[in-house]
């Protein structure tokens, strides 16, 4: 097992094995991607109360899902990455990050295009939605710490650092909104939990959500590939494959 | 191993001794976070209609959104004026423990800004209208949570130290970290003047500065090494 | 590319083991070995831009090599770090004083902080270095020169068996560098060991005696 | 004459345009002021009780002050890099008239700073709750006001510059300056959100700017003459 | 104190009158005067800390001299600044380069600020300072000699008859001491002036020849 990752995390094996399964991957996101819209969208049933507004819930509720799950698997790949020195999971952790936080920007502009109609605001300073902004900044901070810096490796490092740093602080973060809004007045939002859901929208959430994350790994799987490359770019392999195509 | 133990106590004593005098040297370095203190604490009664109920609801979150940026503005001085001189590569390569070397230099920047803007909080409550019985849980949040403030701020700079222009880079990182201290801080105060209970809040801010007390001189020290490369 | 000292009988105190430094992505030096015995100064030497100032970091420990392991009394320097650097001072290209310390301040937190008592070896160190009248005024004071010499005090007053020196004539004048090469080679004579960095020949007809050269390319 | 005109015409498009590439290389530099503005806008709701209603009132106020501190934290960035490296003493050696190369450095920070803060103003304000119908009066004011803050404050950096750890000093010089702004700024829009009329301000706004325009320059120029020595 | 140069029909271009200059409390040159002719280099020699770098900058008008005027071409150069900062170029101890500009883009902004136009004279200077291949470097990558050569280069691009270096050869080379000493040469037959410190001594015997020397204590 452990030769086996070892034998995927050096650059040039990892390369040809995703190089394999791209296509395969790609092509079943986009599969599952119409099909979760168009159960979604065209036969899921009209909400009783929301109307029609309510399926922006099977773009919402997955990114945001996405968005927490993401960050996890960063600061995960950057603990590895700093603990094992294994190259691969920083460049995974590295580009984690763009994926993740634009799940979480997808989160923040769909919650807020749906607030419009069921609050009557774009934003309320609830205790999930503070904790998504400020994930957000997480998310934005890493980015501007790995950009900032001119030696690759230098980047890497340093940016998994405050990568593992915020993961602790999630929970507190996540705890201290949710403390801090109940604490106070009563609550001036909606409570978001839906009565158990109907199994007409459970299906397409589900595939939406399952569609997400492939979305993720194949985003991933490129922007790495295109990374070792431009890492790799004077070795043997690299040449032979850029000749190639 | 008893040898090697009071090296490290001297080598706190040494760094914590050290950082102290450049401040005092400095002069402008010891008055200015507290005045940046003093001036943004009073920028609102200029930017508010200086209504003093008005005043009053928002003094809470002013005093305590002020602490944190004028932390915030003095972190770098840290480690900034170490790595611009070379003096930080000559203590990274000291023979004690790099964390000990940091936690001196975050006690002493501590000692500089968190504790004397804790000091003066009283009298910037006055000014906003605070009622005095309050003055007091102000002064304990603020003794409670400054520390954290400088602690966690110190993995901030170390990490952005190395770059050419630091600055708002560091906040960005920061004050994500910095918004729990923020809230509990500032809701703290905001319920004693509602005649609340509030020790929970007092505990958690103990707990989190336990908790960065413990961590955050080891994690600055990671990311000087890394940044130093 | 590598120097190839006298063979000895005893085991070299530094070895440098095929090692490979990169800034960037441009590989600098790659496969580079030697070693180091008591009583040796090596000297770097190469164009502009050659990788002297990388070797010396990746030397004193504080940029870890790409490939290869440096040791020091047959450690490797990574792993084990505190005997190295109790045993060796570096002096770089930045000079690592305060400036709004005085003189003699500056020179008293080498001190403690490498836990030689202070008080006579300080002002000994003044005294040799020609600042013994400067030593009351700040640091931020002092002109190019008279900043170099201090930093090289650092020599004087930690005893350690490695120097890690990166152009240390930048900016002295020839009496400071007379005083500063007399230093080597007491160093080198009491079995001392000198690594440096410097675009001039050195003067000395004795520290040439001690001298192994490694040029980059 | 004419040579002479079209000269310093030319050496402030080259510095501009310098700038402005140096604001692009180094990424961050062009993001953080922006970033640290909506942070900072968003600690109030996080300090304060979060109430809609609140929040409205304090609006203009935590807006223009925001605005502000961004402003101020990203000042260093107009002389300090150039400074030292040496690139500011070259500057200050050429034969073009000082006032002309500082003119092209603060536009270049204007571009980077105000004019981005006040193009995003609007989001923040609906994340405040402010009514959609006031947010072109904050647009308004900030388009008047940042000019004048990147200008007043060249002067203080200016001035600063050749100190250490000038960041929180300059702080210091430069708020006494903003008041007046933030005053006006913040009024005006509180005043709108109340129905009243505001032309006065922002021809006070406007009076403030082009005075800056016209001063600041050359007093900023001055301020490096001396600093340099 | 003053150094003696031959006597000249023609009146001296730079006219250094009993200057007095001062860091802090200190007193460093006092009653100091000489006068430069076109083709003539003047190298200051002194101990560390006895002023040269000050000396310079009072040359370039950066700083004001306590007592005494410096003159170009007769007129006092803190009152009729224009003419003399068109004419002359200062390298000082640091480099005026910004590290986030590529080498090239440096020079650019140079050539357009001299208002000379960029293009050819960019391309040529490079190759001169031996960095044709570093062009579209970042200069924060270049190391230590490198960046000083490229800081070098605002002399072959502006072209200006007075050139006021401090300490020119830091970090450079062997082959890069011999590229900048032709051109000290090349300016100085052109009838330009050089005033320079170093605390190495000139190596061309060219050089020499222009050659007057001031030593401060
Ligand atoms: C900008 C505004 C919004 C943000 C930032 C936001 C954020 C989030 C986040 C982070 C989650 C995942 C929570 C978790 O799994 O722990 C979530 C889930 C959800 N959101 Fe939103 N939301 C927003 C607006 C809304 C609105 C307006 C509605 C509809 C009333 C809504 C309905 C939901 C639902 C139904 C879930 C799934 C809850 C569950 O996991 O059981 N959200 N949202
Ligand atoms: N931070 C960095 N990032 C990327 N490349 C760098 C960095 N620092 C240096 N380099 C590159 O590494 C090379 C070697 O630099 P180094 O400072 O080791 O040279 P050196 O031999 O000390 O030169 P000098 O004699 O000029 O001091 C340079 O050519 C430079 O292009
Ligand atoms: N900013 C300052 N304030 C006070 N004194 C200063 C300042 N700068 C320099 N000095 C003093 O002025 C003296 C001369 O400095 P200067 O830099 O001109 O010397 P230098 O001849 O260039 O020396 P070196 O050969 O070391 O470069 C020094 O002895 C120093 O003590
Ligand atoms: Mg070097
Ligand atoms: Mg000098």
């Amino acid at each position: 097992m452990m030769k086996f990752i070892h034998r995927f995390a050096s650059p040039r094996e990892f390369f040809r094995i995703s190089g394999r399964l791209l296509p395969w991957l790609a092509s079943l996101t986009l599969l599952l991607m119409l099909i979760g819209l168009y159960l979604g969208l065209l036969v899921a049933p009209p909400d009783y109360q929301q109307g029609e507004s309510y399926r922006i819930m099977f773009i919402h509720v997955p990114s945001a899902w996405m968005s927490l799950f993401v960050y996890t698997v960063m600061a995960g790949a950057a603990a590895i990455g700093m603990i094992w020195r294994i190259k691969l999971a920083h460049v995974v952790a590295m580009n984690s990050a763009p994926i993740g936080a634009s799940f979480t920007f997808l989160a923040l502009v769909t919650g807020s295009l749906w607030g419009k109609p069921m609050w009557g605001a774009w934003w309320v300073w609830d205790a999930r939605l503070t904790s998504e902004l400020i994930l957000l900044f997480l998310y934005l901070g890493v980015m501007a710490l790995y950009a900032a810096f001119e030696d690759r490796r230098t980047a890497q490092r340093a940016a998994g650092l405050l990568a593992i740093v915020g993961v602790v602080n999630v929970p507190i973060i996540h705890y201290s909104v949710m403390w801090w809004n109940t604490l106070h007045q009563g609550p001036t939002v909606s409570k978001l939990d839906a009565p158990s859901i109907h199994l007409s929208m459970l299906v397409p959430l589900l595939v939406m959500t399952v569609a997400f994350t492939l979305f993720y790994v194949v985003v991933l799987l490129m922007r790495t590939r295109w990374e070792i490359i431009d890492q790799e770019r004077r070795s043997n392999w690299v040449e032979e494959f850029l000749e190639q195509t | 191993m008893e040898a090697i133990q009071t090296n490290a106590i001297d080598a706190f004593t040494t760094i914590f001794r050290r950082d102290l005098k450049l401040a005092m040297r400095r002069r402008s370095e010891l008055v200015n976070p507290l005045a940046f203190f003093v001036i943004v604490v009073s920028l609102f009664p200029l930017g508010l209609s200086a209504d003093s109920n008005m005043l009053l609801r928002v003094a809470p979150a002013v005093l305590w959104i002020s602490a944190l940026l004028a932390t915030m503005l003095s972190l770098e001085s840290i480690f900034r004026s170490d790595y611009e001189d070379g003096s930080l590569e000559q203590l990274v390569l000291s023979h004690h423990p790099l964390p000990v070397i940091v936690f001196g230099k975050i006690a002493a920047h501590w000692c500089t800004t968190g504790l004397l803007l804790t000091l003066i909080s009283p009298a910037l409550g006055i000014s906003l209208a605070m009622p005095t019985e309050n003055l007091g849980i102000l002064l304990w949040t603020l003794l409670l949570g400054t520390p954290t403030l400088s602690l966690i701020g110190s993995i901030g700079v170390a990490l952005t130290v190395g770059l050419r222009r630091g600055g708002i880079l560091l906040a960005l990182l920061i004050l994500p970290l910095y918004i729990p201290i923020l809230i509990f801080g500032a809701s703290a105060v905001d319920m004693a003047m509602h005649k609340l209970e509030v020790a929970g809040q007092l505990y958690l801010l103990a707990a989190l500065l336990a908790l960065s007390l413990t961590l955050a001189p080891f994690a600055a020290s990671a990311a000087l090494r890394v940044t130093l490369e | 590319m590598a120097a190839q000292p006298e063979t000895r009988v005893e085991s070299p105190r530094l070895v440098v083991d095929a090692v490979k430094g990169a800034r960037g992505d441009r590989v600098l030096f790659e496969d580079l070995s030697f070693a180091l015995h008591d009583g040796q100064l090596l000297h770097i030497t190469g164009p502009n831009g050659s990788g002297k100032t990388t070797l010396l970091r990746v030397l004193c420990g504080l940029l870890a090599p790409l490939e290869g392991v440096v040791r020091w009394r047959g450690q490797d320097i990574r792993s084990s770090v505190s005997r190295h650097r109790l045993e060796s001072t570096y002096v770089g290209h930045r000079d690592g004083l305060k400036a709004e310390l005085t003189a003699f301040e500056n020179l008293q937190i080498v001190a403690r902080l490498c836990g030689c008592p202070d008080g006579e070896g300080i002002d000994d160190s003044l005294r040799l270095l020609g600042l013994w009248e400067q030593q009351d005024i700040m640091v931020g004071h002092l002109s190019a020169g008279q900043r170099r010499r201090l930093a090289l005090g650092r020599l004087i007053l930690k005893p350690a068996l490695l120097w890690i020196l990166d152009e240390p004539f930048t900016a002295i004048d020839v009496a400071g560098r007379e005083i500063i090469e007399a230093q080597l080679i007491r160093h080198l004579e009491d079995d001392g060991i000198v690594v440096l960095t410097s675009h001039q020949a050195l003067v000395h007809s004795k520290l040439r005696d001690h001298c192994v050269t490694v040029s980059l390319q």
